[in-house]
């Protein structure tokens, strides 16, 4: 069972997701995976932890799946986040996308990671050997809700 | 009663993910204040707020019986 | 058992492609298929039959790779190409690329796809109810080896 | 010799996916002209020649031994 719009906290699945956005009508799929890579600006991760606002970030990964068909009609969406204690190669994101046309698939896939990283109420520690930090950037107070 | 969620670094911050505040009302921007006053190095500057799972405005009024978190800078993906 | 650029026969799995580009500096991996959709053009699609003349169209995806490695440093590909009759739905390409960061996976993967369509000997038959037809753009005559 | 293969419309059209050629050398011009007249319909003007898996020029010289293959305008993907 999966929802298009989640938060989960077992390993991801590719082919799931792939399989869900599919149709008959679909030439093209782009699937995005955000994934654990050991160094960032040379410092080794060990591992990261991941939190959300589980009820929120369903709702606002769901919002952007709204935006994207909206920005590009009949692409069908899944998005998936995986929260708790991630290690090296582990995917912490999954895109699906779907469309009748590659242009849109790999517009649409984009833009969902990018507001991703904008409105979802989910963060990210970095566990390194010598320390840890809640990582996020600091952003203005949003006008409305939350859409730029 | 309005009850607040904590997350990330506030949770650890607060050293607690939920409490409860006795109040029938009350702006965003005074619960901002109210969390910086209370939590030395809230850091309200940077900090949103949800209200019933969705962006509030700092004028935006909350109501006894709302769900408030606090949405430090997001870092998903 | 798979070799990174490859012409095959048989079903497509994401899966594999997906786990051969992912090492512990990959931050992104992107996977592109392309499907075959039911309707082109309000023409209902029966299946579609693909041929290649597979010595030259592997070459023709490693140096597709190459391209790639070279413009975005660090990418690590996979490209498969399917031939034979396709029903709808079927994975007819797939192209999978990992990048430390995001940004390189998106742009590397497109690109992929559209240096495919235009140097790699592969040719689709679409057959309808009522007709079949090779398909293929016409081009001027190439310049050097195939690339622009 | 001369080897050449025929594929998608072309190998249809011919009704064969390979043949020999008896020549020791020729230019890749000369061998489009010679299969748009043993063919009607070749349509030499969007096929091009590959020879040893690679794609050539009209200028270059093909030897006996080489494998030719004539491209029509592909369509993968």
């Amino acid at each position: 069972m999966m929802k298009p719009y989640e938060i989960v906290e077992t390993p991801i699945e590719i082919q799931k997701y792939a399989d869900y956005v599919l149709h008959a009508g679909a030439g093209a799929v782009t699937v995005f995976t955000g994934n654990v890579r050991e160094w960032t600006h040379g410092i080794r991760t060990l591992y990261l932890a991941y939190e959300a606002y589980i009820p929120m970030a369903e709702k606002k990964l769901a919002q952007i799946g709204a935006e994207m068909e909206d920005k590009w009609p009949g692409v069908k969406v899944a998005i998936v986040h995986r929260i708790g204690e991630l290690h090296i190669s582990d995917i912490a994101v999954l895109i699906a996308v779907s469309s009748s046309h590659r242009k849109a698939a790999y517009e649409a896939n984009e833009y969902a990671i990018e507001r991703i990283k904008e409105i979802v109420p989910i963060w990210k520690k970095e566990i390194w050997e010598n320390g840890e930090e809640w990582i996020g950037a600091q952003k203005k107070y949003p006008e409305g809700n939350g859409s730029e | 009663m309005i009850t607040v969620n904590y997350f990330a670094r506030l949770r650890e911050l607060t050293g607690k993910s939920e409490e409860t505040i006795e109040s029938d009302s009350m702006t965003v921007q005074k619960l901002l204040d109210w969390a910086e006053d209370t939590y030395p190095g809230f850091g309200k500057s940077t900090v949103h707020v949800a209200v019933n799972e969705e962006y509030a405005l700092k004028e935006d009024i909350i109501q006894s019986g709302d769900v408030c978190a606090f949405i430090p800078p997001v870092s998903g993906g």
